[in-house]
């Protein structure tokens, strides 16, 4: 609804806008948004936020290298670095506090049940070089998310130590150029839609691959003509990802996994959005032999302001037997760990990180695969997919879509319907940061103009979704109403406005330094703050 | 289900709203012969209380470390970690933020990181780091790859006594590329000779500090000689807490430092999540991996941050990317910012200062006993004993005992005869005496 | 420092000021600043927050009772409920994000390991009714922190039940009573400063005693003439805050102590300062009978926006007798707990609460008093007087002082040097939120004219008390420019502007109803978010 | 010390701007033979690591209810509490907020107050509630002393079978003021005799439902007899639970409901701290203790909730006052609301009637168990067994194999034999049939 009373939402005053000081605080603060400088402004030399007992006086045993100069940091009191932290996280949004339809990221519901399993004494603490005696809780844990993966996806065997996405897509290119060289056969190219995210080519040249892009069809597929022209013996594989990054199902996908394997290559299928049909159709049952599992969005890891994730690789039984260690194995007392290229695993391509992969996120996603079950995650799949669909319809007057029809999980449109209003897909954005929206996906997929790619993720309520779809067509409205103006000075009420980037990018500034040596333009109102 | 808001009624109303049927139609795009009609064969949903009681039946089958005498690292290390370090992290808007794209609503996010980006340049003595990697295995080997393009060069020497997992990554990382590495074998005792294989060839030589074995070692002549051939000298610190004590890799020549910031604010976890950190020096900057936050200005001209140099980039260069890394470790970087903050450089040297005397303290015990030989000479928090038996089975015995003696240096390189006896010992502050004492008294029951 | 570059901190537009309408959002938020409706008007029913087995089908036993109509409580998700407790949260100050400088009150930093240890399996799970075999380390925290209490008090005995200051008042002054009434004596009046927390004249009611309030004397202390005066036979006791709410240490209180023994009457002492003294100065070397301890503001248990506290009281030999069950023992085979009032407790006056006190709370402070141990807790006192005397000299050119000289942990200012300016205490605190801070105490204690009381505790850095210093003569400067419209508007920044307080009490509406019974004037705008 | 930012140049130029030579000269009001100049004779300060370790030992000490079958109520219930509750109330903004006082900067404490006082009115069938007392047991005694002033009477009846530590604070609370109440004894089987104490001097009788050995009753006629001589009807909730399966008080004709609102989102805690409830009829509401959330209008005519009706109390009415409580239970009412708002309808009742169903399976298979005796006929999730021996020595034998098996009524109720075999078992949720199994072997065992 119209905020009705038309009040204005910014501060107004005795004597309104007739004069910008009215409304300047001393400080720069504004009630609740908080300023902090950087802790290197704050520090005071001979302050402590950690008191710990005195170290013994032995002879140093250090071979000669004991560090001499400083080394600049600054001293804090705990109260101080914990109000930083604080005053520094209340400057971010997040899907905590609202909507976050980011398509492609899966930003949903992170239960904090699995937070708090996640620090179990005797789980959270546990060292990576235990004797295996000592962790058999562990390496059943481990066990016990592989068969959860592989029962959903259909797939045969799972390599668990891939630390993210990218780094699973590394895993599974990895095992398809290991399995083709077992053959001895020296393939070079690797097949690559142009919707697909940049980690799938720049994984496929890190496997030392050259990348052809097969352009999309005008139904928003891979173009299954193209896809065949490009066809051929020194083809390793393709990487697709399904549903697509259009947010639409591959519907030729099995027609393109017996291209690739009759021509001897493996289909490499980017699992980023498995989300979007949990339960309702297993990979494995459409001919995939790699797929990472990015469980920080289908099973709901935090994403942490950039990570850490994890990028389990289910694969197919032809791959299998290339797989990374370590592998968890049933021993004759218990589980056991097979941590080095020998024996069994002899065909194994190696070793991707140290240690066994990120067991902090293992913890988490079986917590939540188990909350939900065979029944809940079923109704992930549909309700993120009836939410996607929600959105698509409520927009469609307003918004144009590159492609008709039902769509997966995401709804993907262009910026066609912006077209002579002045006002640009990343500006529209920019006036939901007002609206307390966090903006959607925007440029990517690359394949349509001004992509806005919408995904709304099943944690997400029918009165959230009505007052998105109430908000985007009030300020597409607002565009065509000629106000392209405050679209461009948009966002006005979050703690920065619009940022420099290319000066950023110009001039690098990537530490601070101390001022002397500080030469960029830094405003430094708030040093003696907090 | 808790965790899905719609009613079976606001179903049926979205699906009519939508214009289909049923919610099957939204799914007509999925092959018929492939769509699941029955449930996947796993448990239904269940209740928190269950799922809780799930887990703490898992914990009880572990032996934690917390609980026990530890003196375990060979990679990892167990510190205690200020609690307002995991407060922090557990902030929704920290916890439950995506990458800072977004930078009018995400200067919490960005501020940390250049306050991360800072204290990693000033511990390891470099000029600039970047936003974090996986960890310091794949750090290390993304540094190699970093200094083949910035070298144009395509061979990397490899030290012996760089650690196991962090050999094998960069090995399995370099197979497929135009890139190789050479590794030296192991040297338990005596230095290794790097001189044979220097020359202009190289783009690198790897070497760790403190080594595998726990040694220390001033790098700089080797810097020196990297330098004389135009190849780049990459450190690799897999405790970080030693850079309180001992010059930096920077001090020493170092180009490129690859390091494990999990010692600093990020819990053991069984191995993961971790944080990989890597610096390197201005110059070199469009040739690093991963994400960079930078210092701008907003539109009213106030301080703010953004990541920046995303040209090097997969989502922006695609193949022709410095890395494929998207997904970082954000959350231990900024676990590893607090810790770092309430540290200041008088906790983080006094730390530093306090896990030597423990781990001296420890050695000259160890020593005393009957068959037991300290191998190296010098170490900050751990190093190698040489013991009388198989060092595999006496941590088996130990751990009988509730002991966690050590790592075994067969655990890591299997096979070599020569080292089956050879185990390591990593002593911390969380190490009290009576964890000490319980440890002599047992590796003598057990020898 | 001031914000140099001279830059609004409002919103600044294209066309700034020329229109309210320029800012208004669609949906009411504000970025960051998100509005959430009341969970009333969120709920779908049929959704459901908790999962959990079904109920086994059992016959009835419920006596024919069985709850027939629905409740009306409302049907959300855990999603929704998070989101929701997070938006709210947001709208709230706290010690964590500023500076809090409410004097009376000491806002210091609350550790997080106190909120760990809180929480151990062992401690926050135990039942208060558990034989007392299996909670000998419960028995011995509470034993281990009363020795604390006592030695930091000087004072030989502590009942640890009472629940709050005010709770311990009770408990204090019921002591009092029943040792006079052991001794066949019915007194009926209790001496209480006009400067009194509120507490204090409320407390003594309940113990049925006369309350006769002892002003004031010049220099802000206890008038001694008119104590003197008042004193008499009938005088059951005095109610002594010390240091006083003025933020002066009682210098005569030896003597007062003294003259209330010599008539029979006992000294209770309000330890809500507490804060100002740890190690400085023990209350039993002053002659007090009884004094309650705020755990939550000397021991820094959180403050929890109004509650939970703590307020165990000390007690001297005269009164120790009559102190309330339960009482931790010594026994034989360990600690024991002795819950009735019985044998050794035949003269206790009774019980105060279901079992035995604050425990969450009891492991808080003791977690403090351990991180402080002896040296800390003297540091504690001695930051707290040298930070609030800072202030005091920091702002005694702009601000008037009641009384002149050294304060110990808080400052007091009156309105004297807002005269004429048309700006009040009010107005001035209104802008200080602004500026983002907490505003101080006001208007108590009533014995100055619009009381400002300042109490910054030994948390807050020097840079904080500097740029807190900075603003106040910032905004006296301002109220001196004749910008009192400025004042009276503010606050600007914040979530809402000013309440209509009056409003509320003359028609209250004390809880949500269904929109028909609903007649208050209610904005709905939101009520389709989130 | 990590908590006070001060070092000691600055503490020194402080004192200078001050204008004093040193610290003392501030503490000269101190008289001098008073003065302390040694430290405390208590251990100095620790580090965050040793604290967290000597809690952990104290932990050790006790047997966890969590960890093992436990069956106690008697007024503290274990239940399952979401983790959602409790990360909620760690939020800085909530944990570390004072009483919202500047509502300007408040609304996130007082909406949810008054999100709060209105759960509590609808459970408890009311018209308004307050924003919380300390606990279940001052709630009672500060009802009472409102009836009385409501009806400007002076004598209240308890129910014998009221919480005994329920009575006993209301006999303290009473002990000194111009009012007075006469205790009804104990009934464990068959109905208490009111009517006889039931007069014109009356202005309230207080009764618990379910009462103290755990019996439901009909209160319908009693308000009624209440109500015919104008006493008030005083109900007590101490296991909210209930209300979600059986008739509200309000519904039965209470006239003031003082509850322990513990079993929602609130620890056990060891008994505090706990969140007491009290609501009333709108009319009494000017006589009511503790604070009230009103709704409201801002300047902007938006809505807005502050702190009402605050001249009841002790800060503007001092001896006047309603009551002389300041802090309430604050934290534990968010707690309670935060857990309220995850059940909802849905989850409430179906908690209730999932209680109520493991009580009664329990009772069945206790009931089996030669010579043991289930005494009262309705129940909800707690009844009174009467054992072939004295409970309190079975209590403990139990103990000693691991199972917290019930509270035996002599604990509260000493001295008086007839109850010395009688036996409170409480069944919740949080009890699993393995749990019931090993009760019902123990017991057997041990009779
Ligand atoms: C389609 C797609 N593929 C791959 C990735 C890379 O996954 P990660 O960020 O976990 O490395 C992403 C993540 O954004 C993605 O959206
Ligand atoms: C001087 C004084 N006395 C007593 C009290 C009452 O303490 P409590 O709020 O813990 O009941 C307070 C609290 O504000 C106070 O400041």
């Amino acid at each position: 609804m119209l905020n009705k009373q038309g009040r204005p939402t910014q501060p107004s005053s005795p004597n309104a806008g007739n004069s910008d000081m009215e409304f300047e605080t001393y400080t720069g603060n504004k009630a609740l948004e908080l300023e902090t400088p950087l802790i290197f402004e704050q520090g005071v030399a001979g302050r402590i936020g950690v008191d710990m007992a005195e170290p013994k006086a032995v002879k140093s045993r250090l071979g000669g290298i004991e560090r001499k100069d400083s080394i600049g940091l600054p001293d804090m009191s705990e109260p101080q670095v914990l109000r930083h932290f604080v005053r520094l996280s209340r400057q971010n949004y997040s899907i905590d506090s609202g909507f976050y339809p980011l398509g492609s990221c899966t930003m949903k519901h992170n239960p904090r049940i699995n937070e708090k399993v996640a620090r179990l004494a005797g789980l959270g603490d546990l060292h990576p070089l235990q004797p295996v005696s000592t962790v058999q809780g562990a390496l059943e844990l481990i066990d016990s998310l592989a068969h959860w993966l592989k029962t959903i996806t259909g797939m045969p065997a799972v390599a668990m130590s891939p630390a993210a996405g990218a780094h699973g897509e590394l895993c599974g290119v990895m095992a398809i150029r290991a399995a083709h060289e077992a053959k001895g056969q020296a393939r070079v190219r690797i097949l690559v839609p142009e919707s697909a995210h940049g980690t799938n080519p720049a994984t496929a040249a890190l496997c030392g691959y050259k990348v052809e892009a097969v352009p999309a069809s005008k139904n928003g597929r891979m173009d299954l003509d193209a896809f065949a022209k490009k066809l051929g013996p020194d083809v390793a594989g393709v990487m697709l990802t399904n549903p697509n990054t259009c947010g639409l199902f591959e519907n030729d996908i099995k027609k393109i996994a017996d291209m690739i394997h009759e021509i001897g290559g493996y289909f490499y299928c980017d699992g980023a959005n498995l989300n979007a049909i949990l339960g309702r159709v297993r990979p494995g049952d459409l001919g995939v032999d790699a797929m990472h599992i990015n469980l920080h969005k289908t099973f709901s890891t935090p994403h942490g302001g950039g990570g850490p994730g994890s990028g389990p690789v289910v694969l197919s039984e032809a791959l299998a037997p290339y797989a990374p260690v370590p592998i968890v194995t049933h021993g004759v007392d218990g589980y056991d760990l097979t941590e080095h290229v020998t024996g069994d695993t002899a065909r194994s391509f190696g070793r991707m990180k140290a240690f066994h992969g990120q067991m902090g996120m293992f913890i988490r996603a079986l917590a939540y695969m188990q909350s939900h079950g065979a029944d809940g995650l079923r109704q992930i799949a549909e309700d993120a997919v009836l939410n996607a669909n929600y959105i698509r319809v409520g927009l469609q007057d307003q918004l144009h879509s590159p492609f008709k029809g039902v769509c997966m999980h995401e709804a993907l449109f262009d910026d066609g319907s912006l077209k002579g209003t002045g006002v640009t897909t990343l500006d529209l954005a920019k006036a939901m940061i007002d609206e307390g929206f966090h903006p959607m996906t925007m440029y990517f997929p690359l394949v349509v103009h001004g992509a806005m790619l919408i995904e709304p993720t099943e944690s997400e309520s029918r009165q959230t979704l009505d007052q998105f779809i109430g908000t985007m067509k009030h300020l597409l409205a607002k565009a065509h109403a000629n106000e392209e103006d405050y679209f461009h000075g948009a966002p006005y009420f979050a703690p920065r406005r619009r940022l420099d980037e290319t000066g950023a990018a110009r001039n690098p500034v990537l530490r601070w330094s101390p001022p002397a040596a500080d030469t960029s333009d830094v405003d430094v109102t708030f040093s003696a703050a907090s | 289900m808790r965790y899905m808001p719609h009613t079976a009624g606001e179903r049926a109303e979205m699906l009519g709203k939508i214009g289909v049927g049923s919610i099957d139609d939204l799914f007509a795009d999925i092959p018929k012969e492939a769509r699941l009609d029955d449930l996947l064969k796993l448990p239904l949903h269940a209740s928190e209380m269950e799922v809780e009681k799930n887990f703490r039946t898992l914990a009880s089958k572990n032996l934690s470390p917390y609980s026990t005498p530890c003196f375990l690292g060979a990679g990892a290390y167990q510190h205690h970690i200020p609690s307002v370090a995991d407060h922090i992290i557990q902030r929704s808007e920290f916890l439950t933020a995506y990458t800072p794209y977004q930078p009018e609503i995400s200067q919490g996010t960005l501020q940390a990181l250049f306050e991360f980006q800072t204290q990693v340049a000033l511990i390891t003595g470099m000029e600039v780091a970047n936003a974090s990697m996986y960890d310091g295995a794949t750090s290390c080997a993304e540094s190699i790859l970093m200094a083949c393009r910035v070298t144009r060069r395509k061979k990397a020497i490899l030290s012996g006594n760089l650690h196991p997992h962090y050999r094998e990554t960069a090995r399995t990382a370099l197979q497929f590329t135009e890139f190789s590495a050479s590794e030296l074998p192991p040297v338990v005792e005596g230095a290794e000779a790097f001189d044979e294989y220097i020359s202009e060839e190289i783009a690198c030589v790897v070497v760790q500090n403190p080594d595998f074995f726990g040694r220390l070692q001033d790098l700089t002549s080797l810097a020196e000689k990297c330098h004389a051939v135009g190849a780049l000298l990459v450190v690799v610190v897999n405790e970080v807490v030693s850079l309180g004590a001992v010059m930096s890799p920077g001090e020493m020549g170092a180009d490129i430092v690859a390091g494990e910031g999990q010692s600093i604010g990020v819990p053991l976890s069984f191995g993961g999540p971790y944080v990989g950190l890597l610096a390197t020096r201005q110059k070199f900057v469009r040739q690093m991996p991963g994400r960079l936050c930078g210092q701008t200005v907003d539109q009213d001209g106030q301080r703010g941050f953004v990541l920046t140099l995303s040209t090097r980039e997969q989502h922006i260069r695609r193949e022709k990317a410095t890395s494929n890394i998207c997904t970082n470790a954000g959350l231990c970087s900024l676990a590893f910012t607090i810790h770092m903050s309430l540290l200041g450089e008088v906790g983080f040297t006094k730390l530093a200062k306090l896990n030597h005397g423990e781990a001296v303290s420890a050695a000259e015990a160890l020593e005393e006993i009957e068959g037991v030989e300290v191998v190296n000479a010098s170490f900050f928090n751990e190093f190698t004993l040489r013991l009388p038996k198989n060092a595999a089975d006496v941590v088996e015995k130990l751990a009988a005992k509730g002991v966690l003696g050590g790592v075994p240096v067969s655990r890591l390189i299997p096979d070599q005869p020569e080292l089956e006896n050879l185990l390591l010992v990593a002593v911390t502050e969380t190490c009290s005496t009576a964890d000490l004492e319980k440890l002599v008294s047992s590796l003598k029951e057990v020898l």
